[in-house]
């Protein structure tokens, strides 16, 4: 073997893993490589993985510090569409503020806002067809916003109230809507990476020409079924846009935890021989071509593409939890790709089709809106501890398409429960 | 009609479901060009192309998961895991995907997969061949347990798995894919063709998930059985002289208490049998459910003869199975109360 | 002695064993600087440092899996899952190697870990936030079951899993981290520093695995129950009247069946409580294992009291809990007959 | 959304992959790309992984057509070296060889070969230290045979006699040896690769010097634990040789069942920020050099490093299977890497450091060896379906260090069993 006795052996050592800053130290991010909007190259959607290794390494940017689209990612959208996305976010943004304000008053258990995130999930939304398949984590709810879904559903949902459709059995936030082709939120991380896949690899070997997507946190690429989604994606060719949020943080892991010390999150691609791009998240016109680019290779056969979004997760991960506790208050403030919804609306004055009044009325609007459908929404009910709003029925109906025995004996048992717990 | 082993039966099935729904897709690791390691799936590639089955990465994981997001689609999908002890690795897609995804989303996504594995011991497979882990999948709620105990059960069976609406656990017990066993190890084993229930219509035909067989009627005492075990049982029945009523429970989850019961009412007693460690186990629910419901007319304890509460053994694998002389001395002390 | 609730019981068991051996390493989601989403590592990273007590990536199969080196290594990890909902990831690694190592290698590699996870619902968590998935792991042999339901028995029990040569399941029923909770879930609820079980040593003590507490002496029935279980069943023995004995399992797995089965036959009844899903949850083995012991003694059917076997719901979390009017007619009817 | 109305989109089609030989086939490797020997650079070992990114797509090889040992990575060993890992790969065929028979005799129930595997094990424990720790797949018995293991207790295992000191609880195969660093082995695929990372981190944090190294086939790269191991490995830097056995095959299925038709196993590192090189399986030489570089990487606090070994599975995988049924028969034969056994010799001749002679006097040395150990082991017994080696105790013992009371109750059960059935 190769010891040689005596050899005098350095001890190792185990290196843990530390953000740049913990509450109380003063933030710079001034030494974070951000390569110039319109620096690279778009390649041809038919470019083979092996052509594209130096893509998960840049940052695709369109949106210049002016607010000019520049470069060949440039999508050249028609402003009415840039206005219909700048909605949609603003939209998003005005129903995570009311939302959170609800749970906070006690009118539901949980929320979770996607700020800062928005440009992602709607302009993605946009960028794909209507009928493709979206299998989502729990922060694109922009993705419902910007396919026009109901808000109020969306809302009876998170009051588990009468008129949620999943009958509040689901944690608020855990939408399910196939009709916006939106899948059923898991609470169980990553699991909806592989099920795009299947679905992908279904459309396909149907001759179908829908296509899939789904999303993760930089947290959750850990998780196995990342890999094997990806692994499956790559040995079939799947017809599917893996994203991948890298908004920095997983609770109060830091992205370092998820192995974003030592290459990016796009960079994952690269094992699989997947074409991977790394785009800013906070630019909704680059967030729109790469997703572009991708749906288009997909549809095309030429199979999956990783997208990482670089982001920042500017609120507390959840209503539960209190991000204070492990990392400087202004840290957000100091993210050097700034705020998605800013920088959009920068660009549309920029190129003459915009101006600060008509942003005012927007949000004016949006938050009226937002706020009539809260409205008829708590029509509905919202949760209570002690209120039921459903039937007791329901919690055994749809366990399997047709009830079996055993639980209708559980269903007759729990209604008399309920006749004489008097409730 | 025709004479078919359990593998045989199996693979007849996907054929017939195949060949009528063009939903249907098998996918695991080794079942496309070459047919699976016990060729349950020999010929279906050839016959249905590549797009309908095909081979896997080896991720179970993956299988389970790909095969939910197929089956949201629209598909039918009927993913082979090789062996159940390597089944874990897709426990958390089984669990918290495909048992949930029709109540909580209320409908709008279902996932009528049916997981196919072969199961148990008696192989000298050694501890990652042998495992029956079907107790822990009748805790899922969500989720329904099927398991075969011969070849005209097993094609009827799967493919109404198949068919049914929702997730089903299909688990093959493989020591008996080409011939019934009692348990006699040191005796030559006799091939299905031997055996009535390898006669199998060629086409379609299903047997309803949810009913058990009472393969042999009895007065003395209930033995409650599946699988491989209800061929020891017979064997015990016949050899002892003992009047029993043997009941193969064919689909575990949903359960036909109805006539488990209605059986033990009659007999008075109760023994379950069954290869997976004891603790926990399937024949715990079976123990509880009985008792529940028959108290008043036991005249001796419900006694459960299983596995050991270990791992299986390679070497030892028959001081490992419930055979004979367990089941054997378990209905002994069951009659003398 | 202090006050401490759970979570202050289970740091300190923690603090006080990795004061005394240094091979004890915490690692999970989250439980390094931020010190756990329920604060049951908080404070530790601090005082033993980075390499002992550090954050994981977000994979449970990884974090049981690099566990179980460690302790091939020669150390005493114990491992966090965030909640007992996402353990099965880790599932296979548990199952397939935790539980193994030693019988497999002959003792030549062990696995002294001890996987904590917070367990059970009845905080509006949801499916995935909820769940009470012991009875999976009852069934596997070579692991053991622990389950607190105070903040003394908490770290003493703790310290006896990490302590213990195998690897342990350590699951904290969450719903009382804070408090007891008889469920009465319309009720103000009392904090720990209230009761006497929140005395709890500062330094170092233990309670041994695999001996049940009887909690409330009586002659009529014996309740069955663990974790928060334990306090529903004393506020109905307390409301009703009915002279329960009332024994908390404090670990399933090795099970104390002794004590039991003196109970039962004593009171000759016997009602059994857990939240988890009921079919093949541990009640079904509890009933079991009872039958079989006390069968002579019984006067009336074991009762089962548990949740329903469906997913946790949300909103209607309160109906699918087994709270006092689900076990208060339960102990109606055995007392009946 | 992008989908403009009446769009006309083609249909997706659903890749499967197909090996490029089927049995029938006429088989050529021609168009495999093979790099010469001595043409890869040899970089620092604190070199950092992303200046290393070409090494996944290249073929590190020392040995050239003609036996020479040529270029950076040439390991520069003395003769007796050389020779000693020539005889422990000619000894581990010898037993393989015999075991084989073994199996086909009826003495015991399975059996796996390594057959033109060999240089990898037994170089790599060549290349380790005598007390790091290794953590394999079923296909590593070389490194027992090279750290001089018993094999009379290696067949003993096979056989699940009297000797075996697992008491015949494993499969054939399966051993545990942690006296010659060798983890117990497991069915389950790929679980040991989380574990060694564990063993690593574990031997970190406690200032250790060893480090740890982990097996994998190719086939298993596409486990979760695969994933679950590179991402905690990448995070804390943990001194762990992680190496994946490209044979080529997973039973019936070819490397493009598990992404290989993409890119290369060895890029699997890159998504992880792994260094990851990709070596010539057959030259036992590159083998040992990739394998000293990636240990003194490790034992040097530079992290991990992946290996690529790039083989090819000559035999079927076990007995239990029958290759002809999906690949052709020669294809084995056509395979351009040639045998590491014979290329090593051929080394040793080019050097004037071995000749014919001397090598069939070898190759008889370790028959008679194997065979001496094959009656010492069956002295103690075979497996046969019928006799038991061991007590019925043994089932019962280490399940747990301390038998708990209905382990002992099913103890006694059983041995009253077997009083009743009198075997
Ligand atoms: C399998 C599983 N493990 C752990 C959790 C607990 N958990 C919920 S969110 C979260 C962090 C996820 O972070 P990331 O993927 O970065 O997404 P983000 O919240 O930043 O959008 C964790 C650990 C879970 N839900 N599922
Ligand atoms: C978790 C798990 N799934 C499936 C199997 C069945 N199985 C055993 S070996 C094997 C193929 C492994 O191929 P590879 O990793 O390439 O290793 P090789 O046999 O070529 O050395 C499979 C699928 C298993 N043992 N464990
Ligand atoms: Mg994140
Ligand atoms: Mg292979």
């Amino acid at each position: 073997m190769a010891d040689e006795p005596g050899r005098n052996l350095r001890s190792l050592s185990l290196h843990v893993p530390e953000p740049k800053y913990r509450p109380g130290d003063k933030v710079s991010f001034d030494d974070m490589p951000l390569p110039e909007a319109g620096s690279v190259a778009r390649p041809d959607i038919a470019a083979a993985p092996n052509t594209l290794r130096d893509y998960p390494f840049t940052l695709i940017r369109v949106l210049d510090p002016e607010g000019k689209a520049v470069g060949e990612w440039n999508p050249r959208l028609e402003p009415d569409r840039i206005r219909a996305i700048l909605r949609a976010m603003t939209l998003t943004r005005a129903f995570d503020d009311r939302m959170f304000r609800a749970q906070r008053q006690g009118k539901t258990s949980f929320y979770m806002k996607c700020t800062g995130e928005e440009a992602i999930a709607v302009s993605q939304a946009f960028a794909l067809d209507r009928d493709d398949m979206c299998f989502p984590s729990y922060r694109q709810q922009g993705l419902l916003i910007a396919r026009d879904w109901s808000l109020v559903d969306m809302m009876c949902q998170i009051y588990s109230n009468a008129g949620d459709r999943l009958k509040g059995r689901q944690l608020p936030i855990m939408y399910s809507a196939k009709e916006a082709g939106f899948f059923s939120i898991s609470g169980n991380l990553g699991t909806q990476y592989p099920q795009a896949v299947g679905w992908a690899m279904a459309s396909a070997a149907k001759g179908d020409t829908r296509i899939a997507a789904s999303w993760v946190g930089e947290g959750t690429t850990a998780e196995g079924d990342f890999h094997a989604a990806c692994t499956f994606a790559s040995v079939f060719r799947a017809p599917v846009v893996l994203n991948i949020v890298n908004n920095q943080w997983a609770i109060s892991s830091f992205a370092g935890f998820a192995g974003g010390e030592n290459t990016t999150f796009a960079a994952r691609g690269l094992g699989y021989g997947i074409a991977a791009l790394r785009v800013d998240g906070n630019d909704a016109l680059a967030v729109y071509a790469a997703t572009e680019w991708a749906a288009e290779r997909a549809r095309s056969n030429h199979g999956p593409t990783l997208i990482e979004h670089f982001t920042y997760r500017v609120e507390a991960h959840s209503t539960s939890d209190d991000p204070s506790a492990y990392r400087p208050a202004d840290e957000g403030q100091h993210f050097p790709l700034g705020d998605p919804i800013e920088r959009l609306k920068t660009h549309l004055i920029a190129i003459g089709e915009w101006d600060d009044a008509s942003h005012e009325a927007l949000k004016a609007e949006v938050t009226a809106q937002v706020r009539d459908a809260g409205k008829e929404a708590e029509k509905l009910g919202t949760l209570s501890g002690t209120a039921f709003n459903h039937g007791f029925e329901t919690i055994f109906e749809d366990v399997f398409a047709e009830m079996p025995p055993h639980l209708k004996e559980q269903m007759e048992q729990s209604i008399e429960e309920r006749r004489v717990a008097g409730v | 009609m025709t004479r078919m082993n359990m593998i045989q039966a199996i693979n007849s099935a996907m054929d017939v479901v195949m060949e009528r729904d063009d939903g249907v897709t098998v996918l695991g690791e080794d079942v496309g060009y070459f047919g699976g390691v016990f060729r349950a799936t020999a010929g279906l590639q050839k016959k249905y192309g590549k797009t309908r089955v095909f081979d896997a990465p080896i991720n179970e994981c993956g299988i389970i998961g790909v095969a939910i997001g197929m089956a949201a689609y629209g598909l039918r999908p009927v993913p082979e895991i090789q062996f159940a002890d390597y089944i874990y690795p897709g426990m958390d897609q089984l669990i918290s995907e495909a048992a949930r995804l029709r109540y909580r989303s209320n409908g709008d996504f279902t996932c009528p997969i049916t997981v196919r594995s072969p199961f148990g011991g008696g192989i000298f497979g050694g501890q990652t061949h042998s495992q029956s882990p079907e107790g822990i999948f009748t805790h899922v709620s969500g989720l329904k347990t099927v398991i075969p105990s011969n070849p005209y059960d097993a094609k009827g069976l799967l493919i109404a798995a198949i068919e049914d609406p929702d997730p089903v656990l299909f688990f093959e017990p493989k020591r008996i894919y080409n011939g019934p066993f009692d348990g006699h190890y040191d005796r030559p084993v006799q091939p299905w063709s031997k055996h009535d229930s390898s006669e199998v219509p060629e086409g379609y035909y299903n047997i309803p998930l949810g009913k058990a067989a009472v393969v042999r009627a009895g007065e003395a005492v209930t033995i409650l059985c599946y699988g491989t075990m209800v061929h020891v049982a017979l064997g015990v029945a016949q050899e002892s002289g003992i009047d029993a009523e043997i009941i193969d429970l064919r689909t575990l989850v949903p359960l036909d208490i109805e006539t488990i019961a209605a059986s033990v009412e009659k007999t008075g007693r109760c023994v379950i049998v069954h290869e997976a460690t004891r603790t926990s186990g399937f024949g715990a629910e079976l123990s509880a459910q009985v008792q529940e419901r028959c108290f008043h007319h036991l005249e001796a304890p419900i006694e459960r003869v299983t596995g050991w509460d270990t791992p299986y053994p390679h070497s030892l694998e028959w001081a490992y199975f419930p055979g004979p002389v367990r089941l054997g001395q378990a209905l002994k002390r069951v009659m003398k109360d």
